[in-house]
C-alpha cells in the first residue's frame, strides 16, 4: 500500500522520508510525517468517510482546518477519544481511526434508512410526537442514535496533563503572515512575547498558497521570522495550541496539543499580557444548493491546502463555485499543477468579475450557479443554472466551494468587543474592544495580503509604543500579486424546492428548509433558530455555516444581517480536552490534606481514618482484630469513664488574639461576657453570624492582659478567622487587635478520663497539677514529661481531662511518653466516632449535628450564654428580632428510644402521633450509651423543653420508633466528675 | 390543524411542512391588560398558562425584552427533582415534579421529559448524615430517594470509576432519587408559550420594561416600556437575576442579590451515563442529553454579576472535581459553556409573594428554578387570581424577612 | 519525573509572626541589626536573619533554627505591652527549596504568581497560592524556596515526587 | 479570571482572593428599629453596575479591601475618595 492515488510525486511540505502507516475503519494506509489523518486519506483516494448525523448521508472531508463540519472520527488505541475532525489529526505512528455514526461503515451503514424517512424528520419534528404513552419509551434508542463517537475508556495518566501560568507583555494568536509580522515586531522592540498558532508549522494560509514573497516562495519569509522568534529567549512560540478562550484581565486560555516534552500529554496555558493581538485570520464558508453535502463537495481553501500544503489532490476533475474573488487563487493552482478544472462558476455579474481570471483557460460560467450536485457516495457532476433558468451539466468529481471569508472574530467576541456588520465584507467584523486587544489581518476584516500587512505593522507598532516600547521600522515584503476580494453574498442559491436537501448546518444536518420552517413556525430571531433546529450547536459550532443561517434569515425577512445579529461566540475556540483544563491537579491537588505528627502513628495502630473538616484527616475509632466498630467504640467509651483515654486534638483551630482592644473584640465576638475572666482562667463562648444563628464555639483562655488563646471548631477554623479579620479590618478598623493563626504551632493530645491525672503525674510535670491549684477551666504553662507545655483543663467528655500542648517538634515524643506512661493504666487512644458518643452523653452540642444553620443558643438551652450586658454583640439583635415573632422553635432535647438497642438514624424527623405528616423535630445524634447501657439520643423538638417526659414518635420511613423526651445530658449533669 | 401528533406530523410531510401555525401569535400590544406579567421566561409563561387553564384569565400580557425562553430556561442543567431537606420546601417541589409529569400532554408538547434517576455520590460521613435526613424528610411527604451500595453505583454508572478506595476521597455511599428527571429545556418555554397564547395571553417580545408605575394611593398601576406605557390590574415581576432592577423603579428594595451561574457541555457521545449524577461532596453534576452531550454545571461565581459567562476559576473547579470521579473524561472535550444570571435570596429560599406596593407580585430568588417552573407558575397564578399564597407556597412569601425566620434551603445538595 | 529541578525538604527554622505599628516594629528589631525591608513583599537581611514585609503590619523572621533561642530572648514573644507583638511560628511553617534550571517552570505550574524579575525582584517574598494552598515564596539564587503551613507538608512532599 | 488590586500586593490573580460580598453601610448601633436591622442585614445593593464590594487576600497577604467593579464587564474602578 505505497502508491497514494492521488498525491503529487513532488511538492507540498510533507516529509516524503517519514512514510507512517495508520488504521481507518480496520484497513492499513500510509501517509507522510506532516499529513493530517484528512490529507493522507484523500490521498488514498478515500473520500466517504462518514455518516451524517440525523439522516446518515454518505460525508467526506470538507474543510482542512478546525473548520471542518463533516469528517469526525474516533481515535482507537492508546489516545482513545471520540469526535476528531480528521484535518485536525496529525498522521502519528500507529494512529488508528475510525468514523463517527455509522454502522457497521461509512460505506455500508444501516442507519441510512433514514434518509428516507427524512420528510417526517424536519426541525423540531419530535417536539410534536413521541408524546404516547411517554417519551421515556422512544429515548434509548433515539439516544443511541445520536451522540456520535464513543466516550473515551481509557485513561491517561494525571501527570501527563499541565497546566501553567503565563505573564507577558504581547500575545499573538495566530502565525499567519500577519500574526509572524506582529509578533516579530514586538519581539525586536523587546517585549516579552508569546504566539500561539493551531498549525504545526508557522505560515497560517502561506502554507495553503503558492505567494511569492521578496521574489523567494512565502514560506521562506516565514522561516526566517520564525528563526529570529526562535532565537529570542523572551519570546515563547506555541505550534499546535489553540487559544480557545478570552478571560477577564487579557487572559487566554490555551491548550499546547503536543509539547514538545515527551513527559507532558498536552499543557493548558493560563497566558495574560497587557495586550493581545489577534492574528487569527478567516473562515471560509459554503454555499447552499442541493446535497451540497457529497463526499467530494469541499471549500476553495481547503482544497488549496490539500493541494499546495500535502501535495493531495482531491479529485481529478474539478468545479470550482464562488461569489468572490479569492478561488480565483485556487484556480490558478490548480492551472499550474495540471489539473482538469470543468468549469469556474461565479455568481457575481461578469462586470464584478476583473483581473483575477487572466491567464486562466478554463470555463467560465459568469453569473451562474450551482443548483444541485449529483452522485451518492461521491460527485459525479453538477448542474448549474444561469440567471435566466437555463441549465449546463458538467462532469466533476470534486466541487470547491467559497462562499465568501468569516473573520475569525471568535475570540475578540469573548473579549466581550462588539461586532458590526460589513456589507462590503457581507460577513462580520471586529468593531469595539472592551480589553486590551486588537485584530489585525483577515481577522480584522482586511482580505488583502498587501494591505493587511502595511495595516498590521502600522497597528502593532502604536499598540506597543503604547506600552513604552520602541519600535523600529520594519521593511513590508514585497507580494506577487494579489487580487481583490469582491464578494458579492449568496445566501442561497435560486430555484430551489421544498424537500432538496440544501444543507446549511452539515454536522448537524439542518437544511435551508428547517430555518424556513422554524421562522413560520414563529421562531424568528436567530437564537431562536438556533436552538429549535440546532444549526450552529455541533463540534464546529457551526464555523461555515452560521453566517449563511443569518444571510437567509435576513432575505427572509426583509432585513440586513446585521440587524439578524449573530448567536454568542462561546469558548472554547474548538473543543479542548477536559484534562488540558485540569492539567496536574487531581487527587490530593484537588482535595489538600493535612497531617498532624501523630497521623502516622494512628494509621499504625489500624485507626479508621475520617475527613475531619478543614482538610484534616482524623481516626474515627481503633479497632483491635475482630472487632465490631460498636464493639470498638463502646471500649474506647468505656475507658474514658472508667479509666483513660486519650486523643489527637491538634487539627482544632488555635489563634494567639492580642492587642490594646483585644478584650473588647472578645466580647463582640461572643454573646456572652468575656471582661471578667482572670488572667490563666477560660471560657466557654458561642460565636454568632450576623444573621443570629450559630457560627462556632470554643474556649478562648486569658493569657495576660489584652492577650488570648482562642480555640476554634476543627470545621470552622478558616472561617472564623475570615469572621474575625474581617470585624477587625473592616468593621473595627481603628482598633488595635493583632491575630496568628497557630493551630499547627501546637499540637495537643488530650488525655481524659478519671484517671488522666495519674497519666501526668507518671509523666512528670512542673505544674501543681491538683484540682484545687489547677482547675477547671484554667491554663498552665510548665514543662510535662521533660517539654515544654501548656496545658488546658477543659472537657468536651464530661470527665477530667488535660490538653497537654506541645509544639510539633516534640509531639510524636510527647505521644510516646503518654502511651508510655498510661499503659499501666490502661489508657486508650480514642476516635471522632468515641467522641461523639462522650458528648452525647453530657449533651454537648456538636457543629453539623444540633447545629444545622437554623439554631440560636436559646433553642440548645444555653440562654445563659446570652450575655443581658451586650445587646451589640454579632448576631445578638437577629436573635431577638426571630424570638420576638413568638413562634415555637425547635428545641434541644434527649430523648430515649424505644428501639430495643438499635441505634436511630441520625437525622430522622420526629413526626406528631408518628404519622407520615410534615416533622416536628428531628433526631441529631444517636448512640449506645456505656453509663446508661441503652440507646440515647439527642435532638430538636418543636416546644421541646416544655414536653420532658411525653412520647414523641420517631419516624425512620415505613418504621415508627417512640421516644421518652428527656433533658438533654445523661451523664453528671452537675458537672462533678470534669471539674475533679 | 395545530394540534401536534404523530398523525399530524405525517399530514404535515405530504405538504413539506410548509402549513405549521405559529406557536405564539404576534398581536399588537394593547393599552391595558387585566394581568401583566413581566419576563416570558419560565416562570412567567407558565403563570400565563395556568391564569388561563385554572382561574379563566386570559386577558394577560407576558413582557419580554429579549426572546421568549432566552433568560435561564435556556442555560440551565435541566435537573428536575424534589429531595429537598426542610419541610417547608418539599411540598412545593413535590407538586412541582408531579406536574412535570403530566405536562407534555397538558401542553401537548413533547417536552423530552425523561424521568431516569438521580444517583448522589457520597464521598464523606458528614454528608451521608446530611443526605440520610433528607431520606426520611422526604419519605413524609412522598420523594423518594434510597440509599445504594457503592458496587449497586458503580454497576448503574459504569463510566464512574473514580473514587476507589485508594483515592483522595473514596466513594462510601450513594442514594437514588428515583423521581429525578431531566427534559429539554427550551421545549419548556415553548410548550407554555404555545399553551398560553392559544388560550388567549399575549406574549410581546422585545419589550422591556423599563419601570413600575404607581398610582396616587400607591398601589400599582401598569408598566413603562420601550413601547410605550402599558396599564394592568395587576403586575408580577417574573424576571429572574433583573428581579431588584425593576422592582428599585418603584422603591421596593428586595433581599435579593445577582449571581452568575454557568454550565458547559462535553462533545456529543454516546449513550455513557443514563441517570444525573451529583456530586455533593465535591461539588459537580452532570448529566447527558439526548444528542449525547454531557451537560456539566457546578457552582455560581463568587460575587454579584448579571454576566451570562463562564469564570475561569470556578469553571476549572467543576472540570478538576469531575475528573476525580471520571477520571477518563480527560480525553473527553469540552464544546460550549456559558452561564446565566440568578437571583439568591438571603436565606437562599424561593421568593413568591405579594409585595408592600399592593397588587405587585414577584416570583424570584430561583437559583435552582427549573424544577420549579410549573408549580412556580401554578402557585403564583394562584395568588395573583386569589390574592392568597397557595397553600404549598406559603413559606416562601416575603413575610419570613419580617421576622428573619428563614427557611434556609441551602444548596446542600449541588445540582440545582 | 521528567522536569530538571530538585527539591529539597528543609529542617525546621526559627520563625515569628510579627505584626504591629512599622515604628515599633523597626524599634524591635533594631538590636538585631536588621532594617524593615523597603518596599512590600521583599526581604531584608543581616547574617542569617531574613526579614519578609508580607502584609501591611506584617513580618515574618526567618533565622536558622540554632538561632531560636536567643532571638526568643530579644524578640520576646508575647510582650504585648509595645505597638506590636511577636509570636513564635517555627512550627507552623515547613520550608521547601526548588533549585535548578527548570525551577521558574515548576513554580509557573504550581503558582499563579507573576515571577517576572520586574514583578518579583531579587530579594522578593510573599505569600501567594502554591498547589491549591497558601504558601509563601523566596527567591533564591537558583531557584525559590517555598513555605507552606506544616500540616500540608507530606502532600508537598508527595507532590513532588510526582512530577 | 480576574486580577485584583490587593492594596498591599498590587494586581494578583483572583484564585488568591477570597470575595466578601458587596460593602454595606456600617453596622448599625442598638438603637434603630427592628426593620432598619433588618433591611441593614439582609437587602444587598445590586447594582448592573459598579458594586463596591470587599474581597480578602486570603492566600496573600491577608488585608480585607475595598473594590468598585462593574457587575457586567467586571472592570475594577478607582474607589472614590
Ligand atoms: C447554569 C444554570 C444551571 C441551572 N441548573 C438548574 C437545574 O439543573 N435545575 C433547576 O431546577 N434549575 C436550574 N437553574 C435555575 C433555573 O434555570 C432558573 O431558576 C429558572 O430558569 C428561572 O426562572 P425563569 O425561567 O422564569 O427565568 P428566566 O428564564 O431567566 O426568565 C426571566 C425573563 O425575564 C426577562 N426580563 C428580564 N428583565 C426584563 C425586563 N426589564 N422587561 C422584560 N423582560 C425582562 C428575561 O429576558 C428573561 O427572559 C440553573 C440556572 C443556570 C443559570
Ligand atoms: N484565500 C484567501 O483569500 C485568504 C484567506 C485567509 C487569509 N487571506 C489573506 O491573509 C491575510 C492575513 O493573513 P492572516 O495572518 O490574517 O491569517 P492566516 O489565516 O494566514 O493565519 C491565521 C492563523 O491563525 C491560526 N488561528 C486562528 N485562530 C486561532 C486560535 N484560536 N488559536 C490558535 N491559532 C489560531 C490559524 O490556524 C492560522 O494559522 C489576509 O489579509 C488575506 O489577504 C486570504
Ligand atoms: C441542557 C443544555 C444542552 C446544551 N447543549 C448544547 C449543544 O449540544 N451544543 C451547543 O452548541 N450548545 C449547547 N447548549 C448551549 C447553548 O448553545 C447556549 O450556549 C445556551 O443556551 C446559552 O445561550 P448563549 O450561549 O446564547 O448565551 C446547551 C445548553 C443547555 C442548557
Ligand atoms: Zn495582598
Amino acid at each position: 500500500m505505497t502508491s497514494s492515488p492521488l498525491r503529487f510525486q513532488t511538492g507540498g511540505h510533507i516529509n516524503r522520508d517519514k512514510p507512517i502507516e495508520f488504521e481507518f475503519n480496520g484497513k492499513i494506509y500510509t501517509g507522510f510525517d506532516g499529513d493530517t489523518l484528512a490529507s493522507a486519506l484523500l490521498a488514498n483516494g478515500i473520500f466517504l468517510t462518514a455518516r451524517s448525523f440525523k439522516y446518515h448521508r454518505p460525508r467526506g472531508v470538507m474543510g482542512a482546518g478546525v473548520e471542518e463540519p463533516s469528517c469526525l472520527v474516533e481515535l482507537l488505541g492508546v489516545h482513545a477519544a471520540g469526535n476528531h475532525a480528521a484535518t485536525k489529526v496529525e498522521l502519528r505512528t500507529g494512529l488508528r481511526a475510525k468514523s463517527v455514526n455509522c454502522w457497521p461503515s461509512p460505506n455500508f451503514d444501516l442507519l441510512s434508512i433514514n434518509q428516507f424517512f427524512s420528510r417526517l424528520l424536519p426541525a423540531g419534528f419530535y417536539y410534536k410526537t413521541f408524546m404516547w404513552p411517554n417519551w421515556h419509551l422512544f429515548e434509548t434508542s433515539i439516544r443511541r442514535a445520536a451522540g456520535l463517537a464513543a466516550a473515551p475508556d481509557e485513561r491517561i495518566p494525571d501527570h501527563r496533563y499541565e497546566t501553567r501560568w503565563w505573564y507577558g507583555d504581547v500575545i499573538v494568536v495566530g502565525a499567519g503572515p500577519c500574526g509572524l509580522l506582529a509578533a516579530m515586531m514586538a519581539s525586536r522592540s523587546g517585549a516579552r512575547v508569546m504566539i500561539v498558532d493551531d498549525h504545526r508549522e508557522a505560515g497560517g494560509h502561506l502554507r495553503a498558497s503558492r505567494m511569492i514573497i521578496n521574489g523567494n516562495p512565502a514560506l521562506d519569509w516565514v522561516a526566517a521570522i520564525v528563526e529570529e522568534l526562535d532565537a529570542n529567549p523572551e519570546v515563547t512560540r506555541l505550534q499546535d495550541a489553540i487559544a480557545w478562550g478570552y478571560r477577564e484581565s487579557n487572559q487566554l486560555m490555551i491548550t499546547e496539543r503536543n509539547p514538545l516534552e515527551d513527559h507532558v500529554f498536552q499543557r493548558g496555558w493560563k497566558a495574560r499580557a497587557n495586550r493581545v493581538i489577534l492574528a487569527t485570520g478567516a473562515i471560509e464558508r459554503n454555499l447552499i444548493f442541493a446535497n451540497n453535502d457529497r463526499p467530494g463537495v469541499m471549500l476553495a481553501s481547503a482544497v488549496q491546502r490539500y493541494a499546495n500544503e500535502y501535495a493531495v489532490m482531491p479529485g481529478r476533475r474539478a468545479v470550482i463555485f464562488t461569489n468572490n474573488s479569492s478561488a480565483y487563487e485556487l484556480a490558478h493552482d490548480l492551472r499550474s499543477l495540471g489539473i482538469d478544472v470543468a468549469g469556474i462558476v461565479d455568481s457575481r455579474p461578469s462586470s464584478a468579475i476583473g483581473v483575477e481570471q487572466q491567464g486562466l483557460d478554463m470555463p467560465l460560467f459568469a453569473e451562474h450557479q450551482v443548483m444541485t450536485a449529483h452522485g451518492g457516495k461521491k460527485v459525479q457532476a453538477v448542474t448549474i443554472r444561469d440567471k435566466n433558468g437555463v441549465t449546463t451539466r458538467l462532469n466533476c468529481d470534486l466541487l470547491a466551494l467559497s462562499g465568501g471569508w468569516n473573520p475569525a472574530v471568535h475570540l475578540f467576541s469573548q473579549s466581550r468587543g462588539t461586532l458590526a456588520y460589513d456589507a462590503d465584507l457581507a460577513s462580520f467584523v471586529p468593531d469595539k474592544p472592551s480589553q486590551q486587544v486588537i485584530c489585525v489581518g483577515a481577522a480584522a476584516g482586511q482580505m488583502n495580503l498587501a494591505f493587511a500587512i502595511v495595516e498590521t505593522a502600522a497597528l502593532t507598532s502604536s499598540c506597543l509604543q503604547n506600552q513604552g516600547f520602541t519600535v523600529a521600522a520594519v521593511a513590508t515584503p514585497e507580494l506577487s500579486t494579489i487580487t481583490d476580494y469582491n464578494i458579492h453574498p449568496l445566501w442561497k442559491v435560486d430555484g430551489l424546492r421544498p424537500g432538496d436537501k440544501a444543507f446549511i448546518d452539515i454536522q448537524n444536518d439542518v437544511t435551508l428548509d428547517d430555518i424556513g420552517l422554524a421562522m413560520r413556525e414563529g421562531f424568528d430571531t436567530v437564537e431562536h433558530v438556533k436552538r429549535y433546529t440546532t444549526a450552529g450547536m455541533g463540534i464546529d459550532q457551526g464555523k461555515i455555516g452560521n453566517v449563511n443561517v443569518i444571510g437567509n434569515m435576513a432575505e427572509a425577512s426583509n432585513k440586513t444581517p446585521g440587524e439578524i445579529g449573530t448567536t454568542t461566540f462561546r469558548s472554547p475556540f474548538t473543543p479542548v480536552d477536559f484534562g488540558s483544563i485540569a492539567g496536574q491537579r487531581s487527587g490530593e491537588v484537588v482535595l489538600p490534606f493535612r497531617h498532624t505528627p501523630i497521623t502516622k502513628w494512628n494509621k499504625a495502630q489500624g485507626a479508621v481514618m475520617y475527613e475531619a473538616g478543614a482538610r484534616w484527616q482524623r481516626p474515627g475509632y481503633f479497632p483491635v482484630a475482630g472487632e465490631t466498630m460498636q464493639n470498638a467504640i463502646n471500649r474506647e467509651a468505656e475507658a474514658v469513664r472508667y479509666g483513660v483515654g486519650v486523643y489527637d486534638g491538634s487539627p482544632l483551630g488555635k489563634f494567639d488574639i492580642s492587642g490594646r482592644d483585644a478584650a473588647a473584640f472578645i466580647d463582640l465576638l461572643y454573646t456572652n461576657d468575656f471582661s471578667d475572666l482572670e488572667i490563666g482562667m477560660g471560657r466557654y463562648g458561642i460565636m454568632l453570624s450576623e444573621d443570629g444563628m450559630i457560627l462556632d464555639d470554643g474556649v478562648t483562655f486569658k493569657l495576660a492582659e489584652n492577650h488570648y488563646f482562642m480555640s476554634t471548631s476543627t470545621g470552622y477554623a478558616d472561617l472564623v478567622f475570615r469572621h474575625m479579620e474581617y470585624i477587625l479590618q473592616v468593621e473595627r478598623p481603628s482598633w488595635q487587635v493583632w491575630i496568628t493563626p497557630i493551630t499547627s504551632q501546637w499540637c495537643n493530645a488530650t488525655i481524659c478520663g478519671p484517671k488522666a491525672r495519674d497519666v501526668l503525674v507518671a509523666l512528670g510535670t512542673s505544674v501543681d497539677i491538683s484540682a484545687e491549684a489547677f482547675p477547671f477551666m484554667a491554663l498552665r504553662e510548665g514543662i510535662v514529661a521533660d517539654m515544654p507545655a501548656r496545658i488546658c483543663r477543659v472537657s468536651f467528655t464530661g470527665e477530667v481531662s488535660f490538653e497537654i500542648n506541645v509544639w510539633p517538634r516534640h509531639a510524636e515524643a510527647m505521644w510516646h511518653r503518654i502511651m508510655e506512661a498510661g499503659a499501666p493504666l490502661g489508657i486508650l487512644p480514642i476516635g471522632s466516632e468515641t467522641s461523639h458518643v462522650l458528648r452525647v452523653e453530657k449533651g454537648f452540642l456538636s457543629l453539623g449535628h444540633e447545629v444545622d444553620g437554623t439554631v440560636d443558643p436559646f433553642d440548645l438551652g444555653m440562654g445563659w450564654i446570652m450575655s443581658r450586658t451586650k445587646m451589640h454583640a454579632i448576631g445578638r439583635r437577629s436573635v431577638d428580632i426571630r424570638r420576638e415573632s413568638g413562634k415555637p422553635r425547635r428545641e434541644l432535647i434527649g430523648l430515649l428510644p424505644d428501639s430495643n438497642g438499635e441505634l436511630i438514624p441520625e437525622g430522622a424527623p420526629i413526626t406528631p402521633n408518628g404519622d407520615r405528616v410534615a416533622s416536628e423535630g428531628f433526631v441529631s445524634a444517636c448512640v449506645w450509651s456505656v453509663v446508661k447501657q441503652r440507646v440515647i439520643a439527642l435532638g430538636l423538638l418543636l416546644n421541646g423543653r416544655a414536653r420532658i417526659g411525653q412520647t414523641v414518635f420517631i419516624r425512620d420511613r415505613e418504621k415508627t420508633i417512640k421516644a421518652i423526651v428527656t433533658k438533654p445530658c445523661f451523664h453528671d449533669p452537675q458537672g462533678h466528675r470534669l471539674r475533679g | 390543524m395545530g394540534k401536534f401528533s404523530a398523525f399530524t406530523l405525517a399530514w404535515n410531510a405530504l405538504s413539506h411542512h410548509q402549513n405549521w401555525p405559529r406557536y405564539w401569535q404576534n398581536v399588537p400590544l394593547a393599552k391595558k391588560y387585566d394581568v401583566i406579567i413581566i419576563g416570558a421566561g419560565g416562570h412567567g409563561l407558565a403563570t400565563a398558562h395556568y391564569l388561563a387553564k385554572n382561574h379563566d384569565i386570559t386577558n394577560v400580557a407576558v413582557l419580554e425584552k429579549g426572546w421568549l425562553g432566552g433568560g435561564n430556561i435556556a442555560r440551565n442543567t435541566v435537573t428536575i427533582r424534589s429531595n429537598y431537606l426542610r419541610d417547608e420546601s418539599l411540598p412545593f417541589f413535590v407538586k412541582s415534579v408531579s406536574l412535570f409529569e403530566g405536562l407534555a400532554k397538558d401542553l401537548n408538547f413533547n417536552l423530552m421529559y425523561s424521568k431516569r434517576s438521580m444517583i448522589d455520590v457520597i464521598q464523606t460521613y458528614p454528608k451521608m448524615r446530611e443526605i440520610r435526613r433528607r431520606m426520611m424528610n422526604g419519605y413524609l411527604h412522598g420523594s423518594s430517594y434510597n440509599p445504594i451500595n457503592v458496587a449497586e453505583l458503580r454497576r448503574r454508572v459504569p463510566a464512574l470509576t473514580g473514587g476507589g478506595p485508594k483515592s483522595r476521597l473514596p466513594i462510601i455511599g450513594a442514594m437514588v432519587h428515583k423521581e429525578a428527571a431531566v427534559c429539554r429545556h427550551d421545549g419548556v418555554a415553548w410548550g407554555y408559550a404555545r399553551s398560553a397564547s392559544r388560550r388567549g395571553a399575549e406574549i410581546h417580545q422585545h419589550t422591556e420594561v423599563k419601570s413600575l408605575l404607581r398610582a396616587a394611593d400607591g398601589t400599582i398601576k401598569g408598566v413603562e416600556t420601550n413601547r410605550g406605557t402599558v396599564l394592568a390590574d395587576k403586575v408580577a415581576v417574573v424576571v429572574s437575576g433583573h428581579t431588584t432592577t425593576i422592582t428599585e423603579t418603584a422603591g421596593l428594595r428586595l433581599p435579593v442579590k445577582s449571581f452568575n451561574l454557568a454550565a458547559f457541555v462535553s462533545e456529543p457521545v454516546k449513550p455513557l451515563v443514563d441517570v444525573i449524577v451529583n456530586c455533593p461532596d465535591l461539588g459537580v453534576y452532570l448529566n447527558q442529553s439526548d444528542k449525547g452531550e454531557l451537560v456539566i454545571g457546578g457552582a455560581p461565581d463568587p460575587g454579584q454579576s448579571f454576566r451570562r459567562d463562564m469564570k475561569q476559576t470556578v469553571f476549572e473547579d467543576a472540570v478538576v472535581t469531575m475528573l476525580e470521579l471520571f477520571p477518563a473524561f480527560r480525553r473527553l472535550k469540552l464544546l460550549r459553556q456559558w452561564g446565566g444570571v440568578l437571583d439568591i435570596a438571603h436565606d437562599a429560599t424561593p421568593i413568591i409573594s405579594q409585595t408592600d406596593i399592593p397588587r405587585l407580585f414577584v416570583s424570584c430568588g430561583w437559583w435552582g428554578g427549573f424544577k420549579a417552573v410549573p408549580a412556580g407558575g401554578y402557585t403564583l397564578a394562584h395568588l395573583i387570581a386569589t390574592g392568597q399564597p397557595h397553600e404549598v407556597a406559603t413559606p416562601f412569601t416575603l413575610d419570613r424577612f419580617r421576622h428573619l425566620d428563614f427557611v434556609v434551603e441551602s444548596g446542600t445538595t449541588t445540582a440545582r | 519525573m521528567g522536569y530538571q529541578i530538585s527539591t529539597e525538604r528543609q529542617a525546621l527554622q526559627a520563625t515569628f509572626d510579627i505584626k504591629g505599628v512599622k515604628a515599633a516594629v523597626a524599634r524591635k528589631l533594631s538590636p538585631l541589626g536588621l532594617a524593615l525591608p523597603s518596599d512590600r513583599n521583599t526581604t531584608s537581611r543581616s547574617n542569617d536573619i531574613t526579614l519578609c514585609w508580607i502584609g501591611k503590619s506584617h513580618w515574618l523572621l526567618v533565622a536558622p533554627a540554632e538561632m531560636e533561642t536567643q532571638l526568643k530572648a530579644s524578640l520576646v514573644p508575647d510582650d504585648t505591652t509595645h505597638d506590636c507583638r511577636v509570636v513564635l511560628v517555627s512550627d507552623v511553617f515547613t520550608f521547601f527549596s526548588i533549585t535548578g534550571p527548570q525551577a521558574n517552570d515548576i513554580m509557573a505550574i504550581a503558582s499563579p504568581l507573576d515571577t517576572r524579575p520586574k514583578k518579583f525582584p531579587e530579594n522578593g517574598s510573599t505569600f501567594s497560592e502554591l498547589f491549591g494552598i497558601r504558601g509563601l515564596i523566596l527567591r533564591q539564587p537558583n531557584g525559590f524556596t517555598i513555605a507552606i503551613e506544616q500540616s500540608y507538608a507530606d502532600m508537598v512532599a508527595a507532590y513532588f515526587r510526582k512530577i | 479570571m480576574l486580577t485584583l488590586p490587593c492594596p498591599f500586593c498590587g494586581e494578583r490573580d483572583e484564585t488568591e482572593f477570597v470575595n466578601g460580598g458587596p460593602t454595606k453601610p456600617p453596622r448599625p448601633d442598638i438603637t434603630v428599629t427592628n426593620s432598619e436591622w433588618i433591611d441593614w442585614l439582609t437587602v444587598p445593593i445590586n447594582p448592573i453596575g459598579y458594586v463596591e464590594e470587599k474581597w480578602w487576600h486570603a492566600k496573600g497577604c491577608g488585608a480585607w479591601f475595598t473594590i468598585k467593579r462593574h457587575t457586567v464587564t467586571h472592570d475594577i474602578a478607582k474607589l472614590d475618595g
